[in-house]
């Protein structure tokens, strides 16, 4: 009990009031507004659709098929699909709401989607006066370009176009081949 | 009305124009106008009488209001980059209007008073805990002759002063009828009680040495006379330092306690049990907000500066401080830099020490606290006392080694009485 | 209808104990140093605790019966909200126990990043409970403000690594979900160099310190028999010296191959626990070196079918969470959905003990050993 | 001066009556502290600052804290007994003490001898001559007092100490 303890720990303490001072290491504190926020490339928050071209609806990649839907697992994705003059079902949702109220951002539906069109968003200033106005997003509001995609997670966006150019490869291949398999089998006839 | 305010405002020019000529000491200006105004007050009648009153108290008041809005900034800021981070940076330049915010907030938050405390107790307990703090004000001798009242028993009533306190934390903790308050006003009780012993013990060695009670006496005595009075100047400015008490053996022995005891009768730190938030909320504090919250949190800040000032009159030397007599004055007595200026410097750097405390340590149990007051600082007190005494008849050569050896073996002593058996023995770890 | 009838009646009951009159506080659900939502009933003989009842459940979400209507996969995001600072090892656990369940093998790398990942959680978690515990103390946010400076290094590299701080979702049943890139590895090795200075400040700060030893040596001792008896684990178990430690015990995944030690208290009091704390966050930064020296390269997550349907049966898995043995027992009839899904939560059967550990202690002392247990309510309550 | 010794004198009169008067224990003690603090006033009035300190410390500090102790252990505080403090024969008994105070007071009155004017020499009341009168007639009683003290201190740890078990 004879004091040494104490005045070995108001020593660290001192240390750390003049370190604050001089090294950065000592004062991690970023002053928000001004200061810079730390969001890291692979940050998530509410997830968003992404649309190739100009415009929006048409360049949708999501085709509704509510795979995202069914595995969310607080449901908070609600789609309806779309249906064209003559009353047929399009490949596109005519409605896609994401209740950002309920989402906690657990990226399960991004691994789900078999068409890389829904991807997490790191834009985390989502904060409105109306609860149901302001949070329940639709489909225009989840929109965004494929080149804002490339902005916010350039690694993640790279990755899907290689994957999609693929795809589109090998889906040409089997175009190709099917058409000279046909036309092998033409001549025969 | 008219003619005595412009007769008022040409005494004043006279006065100027007289006076500024010479300057003999300047650190008495404000005591010369002060005296000046008090003549002028005279001849006014009852209001020059009220007036002159005021003129003693209001000022006090004032500038330690003043330094408590100071101190709750340097607190935060302190705090804060003790933790690592920025203190309040948004109000004004460097957050230097943050106490105002807080004033403000403080008026315009809604005073709840619980349904079942009692109004009368739960409204009186802040109205009676400003007394103690403003009047311990009034015996502090913040500069050569800038003083409230020096009275002849100064430390006396300061002491007496401060045992108010203890009944108006009892007040508010019983009155605001909440469990917590309740056990928040039994451990200030018993805390502000048991530490007045060691508070008053560790004063007494002072009054001892210095023979009398009156503060600004004792202020006087804490210079080597011989040394202020002669030439050189570097001699006038260590004459000023040299001779504090805290340079003694037993003044430096007697200022520690001090300045413990202190800690414990301003509620802060290692022994702020009445409010410790972790435990009981927010102690006797707890059903109160709004102002009257403000009000408790200037008293206690007040009634720190009180006990701080004590602590630097009796043994920091007042208004002593390094600076030398002005070359060009005839006044043997005169100063350079007023008193004031190391008056409130000392309270700053005392006020700094108890933050950085405040920032380290954590709390005693209410046990522990009262075996540090009885079994720690009372028994050392006492002994103190003795050394003190045993030095005043010897020799210096023979009372040094003799103080400097019997304080520290007693130190060494109480430590181990204190230690318990299971405590502290050191813990070893076996890592399988 | 105004009841009070002009004094103040008193609302609280006055219990006769023998011929002391008690004073019977609830230590409430609004209480600063509860750790969450948490109450304690709480009779006072002056300061000295007479009785203790806690009551617990504020909290609960009633995650089990949830996770009885979800697939597999898509329970593991709510496994990070079990104990929710430290939820990676919630995943491991859940990860393990379907991999035992379906017997997925797990891939070398993803091994080695779980256990990466494993031991950063648990210098988060000690570093939180050693700074709230000196917080409790009372020292007003200073060593819980240097804990929190060092954790935020450490979730930047969770943030990096799964793009979260706190709610990860990061490890999938046979591996993790995205790999984790060499600049990643070489901060986290940065990290784990500069992490030994902060502990031996933290030495410096706290633990000579007559003031933290005094109120928490010989406060709340826990004897071995009754730690083993009450299924006491973790670091509270080791705090009363038993030697239970399922990294060494179960040496499940690969900790077989880190060479580490387990230290063990003397006297399981909370000074010992507290203690234990900064001693194991010492041996993690062993293990964390010496993952980080021989991680190996390829890939991360072996072949999942993406709708799992494990044949009928039922399997435990059990990790050593920083908390203590955190299990989880699945029972599965072969559809999408577990049948039964139960979660072992160390701290609520650490929290059984509080009422013989408080009694005859002081007010002060029921919020120190409290505090030393280590309780997160999201894991009491699920 | 005058005005402040009618203010005191009233708050003296307002804490005796509301020490007996009122229901509430705990406001009693809060009026006697008022008591206690207008006493001390007037002593400063008089120029004798140690009495008046001496009033402060022990009777504000000391007895009215142990007051507040005993009224705080004690079970049935607010009072709400409230037993009628008018027993019928109250008038017969004001009219008995006002007849034994004068027949005390104003013959003490009538004997004694003021001075003509009595401000003549103010003595100078100072500390250091208290405690020079202290040390030096009186010093065997100082002993006594002091090891009274002692005494009463260490009976009543003896008393409050949890029984040891031996």
């Amino acid at each position: 009990m004879n004091g040494q303890g104490i005045l070995k720990g108001m020593l660290v303490t001192a240390k750390n009031f003049f370190g604050s001072y001089v090294s950065r290491e000592r004062l991690t504190t970023v002053s928000y507004p001004e200061g810079g926020n730390t969001i890291k490339e692979q940050s998530r928050n509410i997830p968003f659709l992404v649309f190739d071209g100009e415009d929006p609806v048409a360049g949708m990649r999501c085709t509704a098929c509510q795979k995202c839907e069914k595995a969310c697992p607080p449901q908070c994705i609600f789609i309806e699909k779309d249906k064209d003059e003559r009353g047929k079902a399009l490949q596109r949702p005519k409605v896609f709401d994401i209740d950002a109220s309920v989402c906690m951002g657990c990226q399960i539906c991004v691994e789900v989607c078999p068409f890389e069109s829904i991807w997490m968003d790191s834009n985390f200033e989502l904060s409105t006066f109306n609860r149901f106005e302001g949070l329940q997003f639709n489909r225009e509001k989840l929109l965004k370009s494929n080149t804002y995609f490339h902005k916010i997670h350039p690694q993640q966006a790279q990755a899907s176009d290689d994957r999609l150019a693929e795809k589109e490869r090998k889906r040409l291949e089997r175009e190709a081949a099917r058409r000279a398999e046909k036309s092998a089998s033409e001549p025969q006839v | 009305m008219q003619d005595t305010l412009n007769l008022f405002v040409m005494n004043i020019g006279q006065w100027l124009s007289a006076n500024l000529g010479t300057l003999n000491n300047p650190d008495q200006i404000i005591v010369e106008i002060a005296r000046w105004l008090r003549t002028e007050f005279g001849n006014w009648g009852v209001v020059g009488f009220i007036l002159a009153n005021l003129m003693a108290t209001v000022p006090l008041i004032a500038v330690f209001s003043g330094c408590f809005a100071l101190t709750t900034w340097l607190e935060r800021k302190g705090l804060g980059r003790i933790q690592n981070r920025y203190g309040p940076n948004r109000v004004g330049p460097y957050g230097l209007f943050q106490p105002m915010a807080d004033g403000i907030k403080m008026l315009l938050k809604e005073d709840i008073v619980p349904e079942r405390a009692d109004k009368i107790g739960h409204f009186l307990a802040p109205v009676i805990i400003m007394i103690p703090a403003m009047t311990g004000l009034v015996f502090l001798p913040i500069g050569r002759n800038i003083i409230a009242a020096s009275i002849d028993s100064a430390l006396l009533f300061f002491f007496a002063i401060g045992s108010i306190v203890s009944l108006s934390v009892f007040m508010a903790g019983w009155a605001s009828h909440n469990k917590f308050s309740l056990v928040g006003g039994m451990r200030a009780i018993a805390q502000l009680v048991s530490y007045e012993m060691p508070l008053i013990l560790s004063a007494v060695v002072v009054v001892m040495f210095v023979g009398s009670m009156n503060t600004s006496v004792i202020v006087e005595a804490q210079q080597i006379k011989s040394w202020v009075t002669s030439d050189a100047p570097a001699l006038q400015c260590l004459g000023q330092v040299l001779g504090w008490h805290v340079f003694q053996p037993w003044g430096l022995m007697g200022f520690l306690l001090l300045f413990v005891s202190a800690l414990a009768e301003a509620n802060r730190s290692p022994f702020d049990l009445p409010e410790a938030d972790s435990e009981i909320i927010a102690g006797h504090l707890t059903e109160y907000s709004g102002f009257k919250y403000a009000l408790f949190f200037l008293a206690e800040y007040v009634n720190t500066f009180a006990i701080i000032g004590i602590c630097t009159t009796l043994f920091l030397g007042g208004w002593n401080g390094p600076n030398i007599r002005p070359p060009w004055s005839d006044d043997p007595q005169a100063l350079l830099i007023p008193g004031f200026v190391w008056f409130f410097l000392k309270i700053f750097v005392l006020m700094g020490i108890m933050i950085w405390i405040r920032g380290t340590l954590p709390r005693l149990r209410i046990d522990q606290l009262m075996g540090f007051a009885w079994k720690f600082l009372l028994p050392l007190a006492i002994i103190n006392l003795l050394v003190a005494g045993c030095f005043y008849h010897m020799e210096w050569y023979f009372g040094w080694p003799f103080s400097i050896l019997i304080l520290c073996k007693s130190y060494a002593i109480v430590v181990r009485l204190n230690k318990s058996k299971l405590v502290n023995s050191n813990r070893t770890y076996t890592y399988a | 209808m105004n009841t009070s009838t002009g004094y103040a009646p008193r609302n609280y009951k006055i219990v006769k104990h023998k011929d002391k009159t008690l004073l019977e506080v609830a230590m409430g659900p609004h209480h600063p140093s509860t750790h969450g939502v948490f109450r304690m009933d709480v009779k006072l003989d002056g300061e000295t605790i007479i009785d203790l009842i806690p009551y617990f459940g504020y909290l609960h979400r009633n995650h089990e019966k949830l996770a009885e209507d979800m697939t597999y996969f898509s329970t593991m995001p709510y496994t990070d909200r079990l104990d929710y600072l430290c939820s990676m090892t919630n995943n491991w656990a859940y990860a393990l126990t379907v991999e035992k369940l379906a017997n997925i093998s797990v891939p070398e790398r993803a091994e080695y990043i779980r256990v990466i990942i494993g031991e950063l959680t648990r210098l988060v978690n000690h570093m939180l409970l050693v700074g709230f515990y000196i917080n409790d103390l009372g020292a007003i946010g200073t060593p819980l403000l240097y804990a929190l400076r060092e954790r935020e290094k450490i979730l930047d590299l969770f943030e990096w690594a799964s793009g979260a701080r706190m709610m990860c979702n990061y490890l999938r049943f046979g591996g993790i979900r995205e790999d984790v890139s060499d600049e990643w590895l070489a901060s986290c090795n940065k990290l784990v160099d500069a992490f030994p200075y902060f502990l031996d400040e933290y030495d410096q700060l706290l633990t000579g310190n007559e003031i933290v030893i005094s109120r928490s040596q010989g406060v709340g001792v826990l004897s071995k028999e009754l730690a083993i008896n009450a299924g006491i684990t973790g670091p509270m178990l080791r705090a009363s010296g038993v030697n239970y430690d399922l990294r060494k015990t179960d040496s499940y995944s690969i900790y077989d191959r880190f060479n580490f030690r387990v230290p063990l208290g003397q006297f399981g009091d909370c000074y010992d626990r507290f203690m234990l704390r900064l001693l194991e966050m010492r041996e993690s930064i062993t293990i964390l070196k010496q993952a980080l020296r021989d991680i190996p390269k390829g890939e991360i997550q072996s072949k999942v079918p993406p709708v799992l349907k494990p044949k009928p049966g039922e399997a435990y898995g059990r990790i050593e969470s920083p908390k203590g043995e955190l299990g989880f027992y699945l029972v599965s009839d072969g559809s999408v959905n577990p049948y039964r899904y139960r979660v072992r939560p160390p701290s609520l059967i650490n929290l059984t003990l509080l009422r013989d550990l408080c009694i005859g202690h002081k007010l002060a002392d029921t919020i120190i050993i409290f505090g030393s247990i280590d309780i997160v309510l999201g894991e009491v309550d699920r | 001066m005058i005005i402040t010794f009618c203010i005191l004198s009233v708050f003296i009169i307002i804490g005796a009556v509301s020490t007996i008067r009122l229901h509430n224990i705990v406001y009693a003690v809060f009026s006697l502290m008022l008591l206690f603090s207008a006493i001390a006033g007037i002593f400063l009035l008089l120029m004798a600052e140690f009495v008046a300190v001496a009033q402060i410390l022990i009777y504000l500090g000391a007895v009215g804290v142990l007051i507040l102790f005993a009224v705080m252990l004690t079970h049935s505080v607010t009072g709400s007994s409230g037993k009628n403090i008018y027993s019928n024969g109250w008038g017969w008994g004001l009219l008995l003490s006002l007849s034994i105070l004068f027949a005390t007071l104003l013959p003490a009155i009538y004997f004694s001898d003021f001075p003509s004017d009595p401000a003549v020499e103010i003595i100078e009341p100072s500390v250091k001559k208290l405690g020079m009168e202290m040390m030096h007639s009186c010093v065997p009683a100082m002993w006594l007092i002091a090891i009274l003290l002692t005494a009463a201190l260490i009976g009543g740890i003896v008393i409050a100490a949890p029984p040891q078990k031996r």
